[in-house]
């Protein structure tokens, strides 16, 4: 009995976590055009619903329904899996992502993740890195030379970039003894990180929006001089696979922000639910994510590898050994 | 297993590799327009570049040849079309340097403001189009809802917010409307606010400076022999204005100060074009200041339309003269004119050689946009692809200009 | 606009040897030359320290049709440190094509290709003469006076008049 | 000389300063930032608001009545002449009265340069360019406009040009019905410092 209760407590977090995921990027989708839109002094979406909150909606009806194009000599296969390829991976982040302290349902009580992994965060670097797959699957399919060289942008600053974001997460490791999450987690209820560890945030954060592929560094779509880069063949459902992705990744990457330096659930001063202050800390991240991407131009190429490997490299490093000198 | 740096070896010891051509445009959006451009390149650094036009070419100047005088005027206007009045300045000036005759003060006046209009238009555009090029997104919104007060000021004075159409030959088609005054007085010092405003979200940015600064560099001999002109030749520190070197119409009473920068570069190109915004508003407000009373078009019925048309119908000699000049326009004496005007975006010129009839035998226009465009050939050789965008942008050229 | 000073220092031997005539229009200074002497010209006027026409303003293709010699090129200089204003002009038939003035203004690529697209001049010398504006392969050069407006009649273009045999060429 | 930038403050040699801190970045966000809980400029058009434009505006063409009621036009065709892109037709006709009057008078808006030359060459002040500017259609044809439908039209506004409140209706003739003849005038909505 206790086993199947446990594992009927599992399935319904796991079906509960990816519908989850699935419906999150349509109300971001949203929000973007809405903060958009009164940054730059206009309405955003209006028409559909009640300020345009029905506007995903519409959205994701029209890309459902619209043609879904295959290029002539693309390599079909590869074209067709990519999308896929590409949303796997933020989806499986999510296993091992804790999201609140222990709550009881039914008198049951269960952790509020799937997995309780001692290696979660290795784990999530490691899988987060999986998405460039599909981009460069999209990108080479297509047989399109803009999509290609998005995608090898993409591939160049993804893997860049995944070394500095896991230098600076060393120093978090180093200080809380653990790689478990919820452990981390744990270890900033009397402060959080972030007091500890600002240079660790910047290089994460900076690294983050990189690897979110988000202004300024969103070469890989860089829609001024490629178009859209690596999806720029993309239509229909397959399209919204990429955003999808796209929108996932960023939510991981506030997420980490949250749980790594910013005392994950843990308030402070107002009492809030567990999960309520997460959200409003991840709520945050992703609001900078698009302020940022309406204020900021975009880097260059090379000079987004530069800033990768000659500064945010030996930042991190130096950030390591001061963590170090200061633990030791 | 054969070794791999073989593979990439021909016979003699040579690389296989070859460069990748990308054709960018006619349908992209940054080349501001259907301008098609074939790029070669080893791997993003750029090794040749062709541009193409003529997918915009609508013939203006063989359609000039078989329209009268006042029918050229509209026409003129879908040039550059950001900033139409100046154009129908231009092309009314050589007319009227033809004619011999000159307009009036007032209408002077007015032409003047509205070309400083038009001069900020386009500036605006141009300046908020770069850095969206370049991924501000949020530039281009802010400048385009100061376009918007200029294209309101533009109904309200014309009629129309881009096709103005407004100069004729001798004049203007009608005086000031009421209230103007205080509205563009308000625009101007609106205007002002928001050019530091601009500066303040991007114009220190170090992003933005990384994208520009030293990139498209041509120094000021090379901008000279490529033909450069406006803007683009003056941010590489030749001090050269038309305004003031060959004053044309009244802008030898107004004060403002030429903007030169030294480095020619896109980021000098895009700030001296904020300058001269500055000095735009500067102009449209001793415009203002300075504005005569009287009329706006020349008293000669046989080359304007009357503005009363009781005249017309009170004498018949108006009434012959209303109806020639519709019908078969004014007859412009045996020779040729150049004139040239300091156009948003360098010399405009037009270049008029009549046969003594109501038609033009020849109109040539020098467009700007279409001078400097070529030059993005020398200027993007040995840069990264993205910075093609950000040349293409500083370099302002309006497709509609450029194809004629 | 005095060109006074202007017309002074073309008065000089070394300029009038090239030209065939000086003379004022509309306030501007226009010089003819012959198409040999053009290109010796255009490097005189640009390198001379009292002229320095470092600036091409504009090159102009012109056709007077029923006239002879047929076609025109007119060029527009400007001195940029002494702000003076000129207008060269050079007269010739189909056959005998201009040279082109690339090696001395750079600008004049663009410009003679222009030209060449239009009506044909085919600048002696162009580094890269291709059409700019018209098509690879287009039939013909629409600015000539014998062009008609609308064009040709063909597949694309069932609007244009029907092309009749002496219109086409010299 | 200008508004001086938070970076210009610093001078050249402690340019640094601002750099570290990333001022340069902190401005261009605090700008945005503000600019978010800014009224928007925006007209939401056809949905609920709608432009009226300036007297001068020139729109849809109209042919104007004289004291009578009848048509001003005399079918004297200068405006078809002085057309640059021949897009008006004019075949003119004599009246029981001896007057010439246009039997058919088409106005091609798909043609149209909107340039308003007719309106200028028009010795009875009939043809003009009126105020409206809602007519598109699905094909060219139904641009053709004769010369009843002509008359009908609106002519220009009186009032300086403002946004009216307005409805959206969309299976009627006419999409968008204004509800009120004064508006507001939308440059309130600038923010400014003053």
């Amino acid at each position: 009995m206790e086993l199947m209760i446990a594992a009927a407590v599992i399935m319904v977090k796991v079906i509960l976590i990816t519908v989850i995921l699935f419906i999150v990027p349509v109300p971001l989708t949203w929000l973007e055009r809405k903060i958009a839109g009164h940054i730059q002094q206009r309405m955003g979406p209006m028409r559909v619903g009640w300020h345009g909150l029905l506007q995903p909606v519409a959205d994701g009806l029209k890309l459902l329904t619209k043609e879904d194009n295959i290029p002539d000599q693309s390599d079909r296969v590869l074209f067709k899996i990519a999308p896929f390829v590409a949303l796997v991976p933020p989806f499986m982040v999510f296993v091992a992502v804790p999201f609140g302290d222990d709550v009881s349902i039914f008198g049951y009580e269960t952790p509020l993740y799937l997995s309780d992994m001692n290696v979660g965060l290795l784990y999530i670097l490691a899988v987060a890195g999986l998405e460039i797959y599909g981009v460069i699957f999209g990108g080479w399919a297509s047989n399109s030379k803009y999509a290609l060289l998005g995608s090898l942008r993409t591939c160049a600053q993804l893997i860049s970039y995944e070394i500095p974001m896991g230098f600076a997460v060393i120093g978090v490791v180093m200080l809380s003894q653990s790689m478990n999450l919820s452990d981390i987690v744990d270890a900033q209820e009397p402060l959080w990180f972030i007091v500890y560890q600002p240079l660790g945030f910047f290089v994460f954060f900076i690294a983050g929006l990189a690897e979110a592929q988000r202004i300024p560094f969103d070469l890989a779509e860089a829609e001024g001089d490629l178009g859209a880069g690596y999806h720029t063949e993309y239509s229909g459902m397959r399209f919204s696979f990429f955003m999808i992705s796209e929108y996932l990744v960023m939510l991981t990457i506030s997420v980490l922000c949250v749980l790594l330096f910013f005392g994950g659930w843990h308030g402070v001063l107002i009492p809030l639910p567990a999960p309520i202050w997460f959200a409003l800390k991840v709520g945050f991240f992703i609001y900078l994510f698009m302020w940022f991407r309406f204020t900021f131009p975009r880097y260059r190429y090379d000079q987004l590898m530069s800033i990768g490997w000659k500064v945010l490299v030996p930042l991190s490093i130096l950030n390591i050994l001061i963590t170090g000198i200061f633990v030791y | 297993m054969t070794d791999i740096s073989l593979l990439s070896k021909g016979e003699a010891g040579q690389k296989l590799t070859k460069e990748l051509l990308l054709n960018l445009g006619p349908q992209h959006p940054s080349t501001h327009g259907v301008l098609r451009i074939m790029l070669e390149l080893d791997g993003e650094e750029i090794r040749g570049v062709d541009t193409i036009i003529g997918y915009l070419h609508r013939g203006t100047e063989k359609l000039a040849e078989n329209f009268t005088y006042t029918q050229i005027i509209p026409l003129t206007d879908r040039l550059d079309y950001l900033c139409a009045p100046s154009n129908n300045l231009a092309y009314v000036l050589a007319v009227e340097r033809l004619l011999g005759i000159k307009a009036p003060e007032r209408a002077q006046y007015i032409r003047v403001m509205m070309a400083e209009m038009a001069r900020i238009s386009g500036h605006l555009l141009i300046s908020g189009a770069l850095p969206m090029d370049l991924g501000a997104m949020t530039t281009l919104l802010y400048v385009m809802r100061e376009r918007e007060m200029i294209m309101d000021l533009m109904e309200m004075i014309t009629g129309a917010r881009m096709h103005t159409s407004f100069c004729r030959v001798g004049g203007v088609r009608e005086d000031l409307p009421d209230g103007f005054e205080p509205r563009c007085r308000e625009f101007c010092h609106v205007m002002k606010q928001r050019i530091d405003d601009y500066e303040r979200l991007i114009a220190e940015n170090r992003i933005f400076l990384k994208r520009t600064r030293d990139i498209g560099k041509i120094s000021g001999e090379q901008a000279i022999d490529w033909g450069l002109s406006g803007p683009c030749l003056r941010a590489s520190g030749v001090n050269w204005d038309m305004r003031r070197d060959n004053p044309y119409e009244i802008y030898d009473r107004l004060s403002f100060e030429v903007i030169v920068r030294e480095n020619g570069d896109c980021y000098d190109r895009w700030k001296c074009r904020m300058d001269e915004m500055r000095e735009s508003v500067k102009l449209i407000e001793q415009c203002l200041d300075q504005m005569p009373p009287g009329p706006v078009a020349v008293a000669m019925p046989d080359i304007a339309f009357p503005l009363n048309k009781i005249t017309v119908k009170s004498s018949m000699e108006a009434m012959i003269h209303h109806f020639d000049v519709s019908a078969y326009g004014f007859p412009v004496p045996k020779g040729e004119a150049y004139v040239s005007i300091e156009a948003p975006k360098g010399e405009l010129g037009f270049y008029i050689i009549s046969d003594g009839s109501p038609k033009p035998l020849r109109m040539k226009v020098r467009a700007p946009s279409f001078i400097n465009l070529q030059a993005l050939a020398v200027l993007a050789r040995g840069c990264y692809l993205a910075d093609v965008i950000a040349i293409i942008g500083s370099l302002d050229p309006v497709i509609a200009e450029v194809d004629k | 606009m005095s060109n006074h000073p202007l017309r002074e220092l073309l008065q000089r031997e070394s300029i009038q040897q090239h030209c065939e005539s000086v003379y004022e229009t509309f306030g501007m200074l226009t010089l003819t030359v012959s198409k040999e002497n053009l290109l010796a010209l255009c490097h005189l006027l640009k390198h001379d320290s009292a002229l320095q026409f470092n600036f091409l303003s504009d090159i102009c293709g012109v056709d007077h049709y029923p006239q002879r010699p047929r076609f025109e090129t007119v060029y527009h200089l400007y001195s940029i440190p002494f702000k003076y204003r000129l207008r060269l002009k050079c007269r010739f038939e189909l056959d005998e094509f201009p040279p082109s003035v690339v090696p001395v203004w750079q600008t004049a690529n663009w410009h003679e290709r222009e030209a060449y697209d239009m009506y044909g001049i085919a600048f002696v010398g162009h580094p890269d003469l291709r059409r700019i504006y018209m098509w690879e392969g287009y039939d013909g050069y629409p600015m000539r006076k014998d062009y008609p407006l609308r064009g040709y009649a063909d597949h694309y273009n069932p609007f244009g008049e029907a092309r009749s045999e002496k219109s086409e060429g010299a | 000389m200008y508004n001086e930038n938070t970076l210009n403050k610093f001078s050249r040699e402690h340019r640094w300063i601002g750099v570290t801190f990333f001022l340069d970045l902190i401005n261009g966000l605090s700008l945005t930032f503000k600019y978010m809980f800014s009224k928007s400029v925006t007209m939401q058009y056809p949905d609920r608001e709608k432009w009226v434009p300036y007297p001068r505006h020139r729109g849809h063409h109209v042919l104007r009545r004289d004291e009578n009621g009848e048509n001003k036009c005399v079918a004297c065709e200068l405006c078809a002449k002085i057309c640059p892109c021949n897009c008006i037709t004019v075949v003119p006709y004599e009246d029981e009265n001896g007057k010439r009057r246009p039997l058919v008078y088409d106005v091609d808006m798909a043609r149209c340069l909107y340039c308003g030359l007719c309106e200028d060459s028009c010795p009875e002040e009939a043809i003009a360019l009126g105020s409206v500017f809602e007519y598109s259609s699905y094909t060219s044809e139904e641009l053709v406009v004769g010369r009843d439908s002509l008359l009908e039209m609106d002519g220009k506004t009186e009032y300086p040009g403002s946004v009216v409140k307005a409805r959206y209706l969309p299976l009627a003739q006419s999409t968008v019905e204004a509800q009120e003849s004064s508006g507001y005038d939308w440059w309130r909505f600038i923010h400014r410092k003053d």
